[in-house]
């Protein structure tokens, strides 16, 4: 019993978790890079609807769109300004570049936001469905209902679409697409706007179970995600789903022993663990480096 | 003598005559009872940042791997020097105590800096920048749940303060040994092996390299002046916080590595001292929400230099303008590079740049995912 | 003592069902350079890949003067003898073109020093350095690129970029140098200067060859004996003329 | 080449040596950096910033409006105060920097930090200059360890074991327990708590740590409890409280200590609004920022009128005022018993030596947080605690 009630809470933040994996892993799967600023872009949509719903007071609704429209512009930003001019140069640069991103984003939001937390309750959907003895908050569902009708879409625009293929084309070999004549910076550009986007969505499906919102809630969530990405495999749409559900699983079930205070340690350990005896992940594929 | 004198290169030696000449300076003066305790205070920090940047150096700059968890070396050392010292040292200013708490500290720091280059062997890249910031943030994690009596928990570890007239002159003096020991040993054929392994990993293999000694000797010097610098930090201050030492701290050692430049032990000492010197008197002069200021420039220095030194398409305006060029032009130094010195062109005059293995061609395409037992990570 | 430098056993790799190549025997005699020459895709490189343990054999073995070396790693391999170079140039571009030859020299017991005699300055460091860098200079001179030693790698011209290639991989001092396309990417006079080159090294370091070639002009100019790849499989072997004129030689190169 | 490194290293050895003479010259070992003051100097050193900021702030202006009353009233025979603060952010690393700057601006007393980990740091410098001082906010119990350290609110450890005796008296048979494992203050209290709870309670403990903002599982782990102590801040409370809506039940008691203070006070960019939880919400604290008479009410008007409805109104402030008056009336007993005993050039240490014979020897003291406030010689407070009802359950 004790166990069940655990899995299901950890679907509630497992749930949080694939969303935010998913958009990682699109990045990392077709711009080979690890974006360390998409959890700093769940922060942005997070204000974006404390601005929208809490001062301006405009309805849920809106302030949903506004939050993933700003992110999505950040995303373009971003990309444009700070990656776009090291495509071509060591990942080690790209990756330095994303840590700048991610502490510029922080620093600008403690700057015009303040650093004490705000609270944006407004989406937050209290109650829950009750199957005998075990509950089900409604977040919860509606939470993995959207992440998995989002993988769905993902992987079904990633195999039916033209811009699709070409994604998977530059996620096989950027030179070899660009010379078949797939317009690489346009389709990178197009990932990081979906990847943004899904950080927005993110940010909402945050504030449906926490209403508060402080400068650095993307950062924690961000890494975790990235495990969760990494335990499913990186690359792999539906394995973040896996990964981000499995995740939250492991970490409701830490909470609820002695050795809650662990947690991360724990989590991070299984990082590692993972990374070095199958860095494919659950469901990724394997590449060789070709020599 | 005098051929002696005339044979050594005395651009090698600089650092440490500038380094020597700083210590011996604020020494004096503060023999004489002439320095506030914040300098002090502010001496020993530079010596801490120094120790810090340019072993970082030896990760990032020489190896050419991402390390975003030194500050958790640093916590090794911080706990398990203070411990040392507040274990045999009851009050008195030991120096024999401090020597030994740096000995264990940075000892036990180099044993975690082995275990990380572990994973080294395997991954590469973003996945073990990802590792090294999971150990960091484990090492905390665990610091920060021990009892009360072990390591303080919570609260923090009180460790002894040591005299601070004398403690940043004994900074200084661990500086100019982690020069010695990082130069020394980038100077040799040890630290060509390192950076060969940098610059094209395959290539260092095929020629014969030794990678893995090479990568676990590059981590644990990394981590034992990590380890002596968090031994430092616990003696400047009264209290060891694992929160001090997070993900931030790594990122700010970082910023001083990338600052300085990639592989430029000379630019992590100033940009060190540099960083430190503006953290201190902005932590002054910053209030309010306006002290993050502080973070957003260090994004902005990091970006701009990073996209400066490593956009391929700004490469001919790097070619042109840049500080070294400037210096040349200033200095007059010989253009032609056959004329120099043998080994004059030595390894700081290397661009802020890393290459990556690129992705090559092979004589035969495999569509099929492919499992090959000794390569993993990369992909 | 074997009476070959290099001889393979029924070498054979497969990558996931697919077999890459097959039953390749080679057999090379001392002193002698011998091609390995085939359209593209044949499988070339990855001999030269299980030859170097970037790739483990997943059939047969190979022997270095009848040293079994199948199971090593790549450093391990080239301490016992086998040096390369890559059909993509790979030097340590940051690194000036003396320390590139220098960490060839890196592993020769007669320069050796440990880490704790450089860090402290002990004699031995000084002496190994000072040898190790009269013996790059050797080197260099050899190979005409005294003059640029202290460039770094990456601003020489391409054809000494592939000299300096040869010079590293000879300083670690092999029985065998295997070369990928030495003279992929050269001009006809520059790969005249090559074969001088080659042969030059075979005959002043006694050095036994394994080349790699396109270039029909080179492999007919220097080759003692060639063996020709085909989809992973052996197509002919023996003397050039002999090898040249084989039909099926020619119909692989040609198509029908 | 050489000769310019020869040339340079020459230079530098002249440097040296002209520094060295110039200071060697000047320096005259001289140690009271309060030798040219001209007023007495108080220093604070508080968060400002960052999560904590809400205390450091309360704390700044509290003892600032505390120091202009006291200007306005004369100071001791003319002689007057200033408040000098510093943004330590609550990191314990950036307390040594600003300890050093104020100390050497003239610092001759001092509010200690208003953060308990910051404050350890603070206390060990201070201890090293002897200089007093007395802190309104800092609670762990090693604060006060030197003589020189005294707290005006009560220690975690007297916070933990007199919740725990309340709760000992409530009759319970479980109670939930909500804390922070990274934490000083929660986990010191936790401790506390636990080692003076009746044995005979059974505990459901949760904790969190660092930035969580999803309490999910440890919500559901709780659910059963009807009484949970809550040994934390406002903030993870408030988000804590918003989320167990529904899950658990209405009738509970959230139990607080001083931590939950400010967690009714609407912010004006904060939607959080402690009526829309239904539990009963209590704490244990020395202050009631609802209070109707007494000083806390004055001070309560005071601060309103002064900084607004919406600056941040809570007990560390009302202590932080309270300790600037301590400190003053107790200079000023010293003063009117010697009036050459006090003096605005006088060295943190003199200061120091005076206040801790007056505080060990039964200076009794009456403000905002409690009356016949005394302290013992440990530097724990002794005054009475309230149990404070913000809220009852729906």
């Amino acid at each position: 019993m004790e166990f069940i009630s655990a899995i299901i809470s950890g679907l509630s933040m497992g749930g949080t978790y694939a969303m935010i994996a998913l958009g990682y892993t699109m990045v990392y799967g077709i711009a080979k890079m690890l974006n360390f600023a998409h959890g700093d872009v769940i922060m942005v949509g997070a204000y974006m609807l404390f601005v929208a719903i809490v001062s301006a007071k405009l309805p849920v609704w809106v302030g949903i769109m506004i939050a993933i429209l700003v992110c999505t512009i950040f995303g373009i930003v971003i990309e444009r300004l700070a990656y776009k001019p090291l495509r071509g140069a060591s990942p080690l640069a790209v990756l330095i570049t994303a840590i700048g991103v991610s502490f510029l984003l922080q620093a600008l939001a403690q700057i015009v936001f303040g650093s004490e937390q705000k609270n944006v309750s407004a989406l937050m959907i209290n109650g829950s469905l009750k199957l005998g003895e075990v509950s089900i908050d409604y977040s919860t569902l509606v939470t993995l209902a959207v992440a998995a009708v989002i993988m769905v879409a993902l992987t079904l625009f990633v195999k039916l679409t033209k811009v699709g293929r070409a994604m998977l084309a530059v996620s096989e070999d950027r030179d070899a697409a660009r010379l078949m004549g797939v317009d690489v910076n346009f389709v990178i550009m197009i990932t990081f706007i979906i990847g943004s986007a899904l950080a927005g969505v993110a940010g909402v499906f945050k504030l449906m179970k926490s209403p508060a919102v402080t400068p650095t809630l993307g950062a924690m969530p961000g890494i975790k995600a990235f495990t969760a990405a990494v335990i499913g495999g990186i690359g792999s749409i539906p394995g973040a789903m896996v990964g981000g559900v499995l995740l939250g699983i492991v970490e409701a079930i830490c909470l609820k022993t002695p050795i809650a205070a662990y947690t991360d340690a724990i989590e991070f350990a299984i990082l590692i663990i993972i990374l070095l005896v199958k860095p494919s992940g659950l469901l990724g594929k394997k590449r060789r480096e070709k020599v | 003598m005098k051929d002696f004198l005339k044979n050594v290169k005395w651009k090698h030696y600089i650092n440490y005559i500038a380094v020597a000449a700083f210590a011996l300076i604020f020494g004096i003066i503060g023999l004489a009872g002439g320095l506030k305790g914040s300098t002090e205070y502010m001496l020993e920090k530079f010596a801490i940042a120094i120790i810090l940047a340019v072993s970082l150096n030896v990760v990032v700059g020489f190896l050419g791997e991402l390390s975003l968890g030194h500050a958790g070396f640093m916590c090794v050392g911080a706990y398990i020097g203070g411990k040392v010292a507040s274990l045999l040292d009851k009050g008195a200013d030991n120096i024999g105590v401090l020597l030994l708490a740096v000995m264990i500290g940075g000892s036990v720091a180099a044993v975690f800096g082995f275990i990380i280059g572990l994973p080294a062997l395997r991954l590469r890249g973003d996945y073990l920048a990802i590792v090294t910031l999971a150990f960091g943030e484990i090492v905390r994690t665990i610091f920060m749940n021990t009892s009360s009596e072990s390591f303080g928990g919570t609260l923090g570890l009180r460790t002894p303060r040591y005299d601070s007239s004398y403690l940043f002159i004994f900074g200084f003096i661990l500086v100019l040994i982690c020069l010695a020991v990082t130069q020394n040993m980038m100077r040799s054929k040890h630290g060509r092996a390192i950076t060969a392994i940098r610059d094209n990993e395959i290539a260092a293999r095929a020629t014969g390299v030794n990678v893995t000694k090479y990568k676990l000797i590059a981590f644990t010097v990394s981590a034992f002046f990590a380890g002596v610098a968090g031994v430092l930090y616990s003696h400047s201050n009264y209290t060891v916080q694992s929160s001090v030492f997070d993900y931030n701290y790594s990122i700010e050692i970082l910023v001083m590595v990338v600052l300085g430049g990639m592989g430029s032990i000379n630019g992590s000492i100033i940009a060190a001292t540099l960083i430190t010197f503006l953290n201190l008197q902005l932590s002054t002069v910053l209030t309010g929400d306006l002290a993050v200021l502080k973070n957003l420039i260090y994004a902005v220095i990091l970006v701009l230099i990073v996209i400066y030194n490593n956009a391929p398409a700004l490469k001919h305006f790097r070619e042109r303008y840049n500080l070294r060029a400037l210096l040349d032009k200033i200095i007059k130094r010989k253009k032609d590079p056959s004329d120099q010195k043998d080994d004059e062109g030595a390894w700081d005059r290397v661009p802020t740049k890393i290459e990556m293995n690129e992705l090559l061609s092979t004589d035969i395409i495999v569509t099929e995912s492919v499992q090959d037992p000794d390569k993993g990570g990369k992909s | 003592m074997s009476e070959y430098v290099l001889e393979t056993v029924g070498l054979g790799i497969s990558f996931g069902g697919l077999k890459a190549v097959q039953d390749c025997n080679i057999k090379i005699k001392e002193n002698e350079i011998y091609g390995l020459i085939g359209p593209n895709g044949a499988g070339k490189t990855t001999v030269f890949n299980m030859l170097t343990g970037v790739y483990q054999p997943t059939y047969g073995t190979f022997y270095l003067c009848g040293e079994e070396l199948k199971g090593h790693s790549q450093e391990v391999i080239n301490r016992c003898g086998i040096a390369r170079t890559f059909q993509n140039i790979r030097l340590f571009n940051n690194m000036t073109v003396i320390r590139n030859v220098m960490v060839g020299l890196h592993n020769d017991p007669k320069y050796s020093c440990n880490f704790f005699e450089s860090i402290l300055r002990l004699p031995k460091h000084f002496k190994a350095e000072r040898e190790m860098r009269a013996r790059a200079k050797e080197l260099l001179d050899i190979f005409g690129l005294l003059e640029d030693r202290n460039q770094l790698a990456y601003n020489l011209p391409y054809g000494k970029q592939r000299k300096l290639e040869i010079a590293r991989a000879l300083a670690t001092g092999p029985k065998l140098l295997l070369l990928d396309e030495p003279a992929a990417g050269m001009n006809p006079h520059e790969t005249e200067e090559l074969m001088q080159t080659i042969k030059f090294v075979r005959d002043k370091f006694d050095m036994t060859i394994l080349l790699i070639e396109h270039d029909m002009s080179l492999v007919s100019g220097i080759c003692d004996r060639l063996t020709v790849l085909n989809f992973g499989q052996t197509l002919a072997e023996g003397g050039v003329e002999e090898v040249l004129n084989d039909p099926a030689v020619v119909k692989a190169y040609l198509g029908d | 080449m050489k000769n310019t490194v020869k040339k340079l290293v020459a230079a530098m050895l002249v440097v040296v040596l002209a520094v060295t003479a110039m200071f060697a010259l000047t320096s005259c070992g001289e140690t009271n950096y309060a030798k040219d003051n001209t007023e007495f100097i108080i220093g604070l050193s508080g968060p400002l910033t960052g999560g904590a900021s809400v205390y450091g702030i309360a704390v700044k202006n509290s003892a600032e409006m505390a120091v202009e009353e006291i200007n306005a009233m004369g100071g001791i025979n003319g002689m007057k105060f200033k408040l000098v603060s510093y943004d330590d952010q609550h990191d314990s690393t950036l307390v040594n920097t600003g300890y050093a700057s104020m100390f050497e601006g003239g610092m001759q007393v001092s509010l200690g930090c208003v953060t308990s980990a910051p404050c350890l740091e603070f206390a060990a410098l201070s201890a090293e200059d002897n200089l007093f001082f007395l802190t309104p906010s800092a609670s762990a119990d090693s604060v006060p360890a030197e003589d020189n350290a005294y707290q005006m609110c009560f220690a975690d450890g007297n916070q933990g074991s007199v919740a725990a005796k309340y709760v000992n008296s409530l009759g319970k048979d479980t109670i939930g327990i909500f804390y922070k494992a990274d934490d000083p203050y929660s986990k010191g209290i936790y401790d506390q708590f636990k080692a003076s709870l009746n044995s005979s309670i059974t505990t459901v403990e949760a904790n969190f740590t660092g930035d969580a903002d999803n309490f999910s599982t440890q919500i559901d782990k709780l659910a059963g409890c009807d009484f949970i102590f809550m040994p934390i801040y406002y903030g993870p409370a408030q988000t804590f409280m918003t989320q167990a809506k529904g899950k658990i039940a209405d009738d509970a008691t959230y139990y607080g200590c001083d931590g939950f203070d400010g967690i009714d006070s609407p912010s004006e960019d904060s939607t959080f609004d402690i009526n829309e939880i239904p539990q009963a919400v209590q704490m244990l604290s020395h202050f009631n920022s609802k209070a109707t008479d007494g000083d806390a009410k004055e001070y309560i008007d005071k601060y309103v009128a002064k900084f607004g409805a919406s600056a941040p109104l809570n007990q560390f402030g009302a202590s932080a005022y309270d300790c600037v008056y301590a400190i003053y009336y107790a200079m000023k007993a010293a003063y009117e018993a010697d009036n050459n005993s006090i003096y605005v050039t006088m060295s943190p240490s003199a200061l120091c030596d005076i206040l801790k014979d007056s505080f060990n020897g039964g200076f009794t003291f009456n403000g905002a947080t409690g009356t016949n406030i005394k302290w013992e010689s440990t530097g724990f407070v002794n005054k009475q605690a309230i149990a404070y009802s913000i809220k009852a359950a729906d």
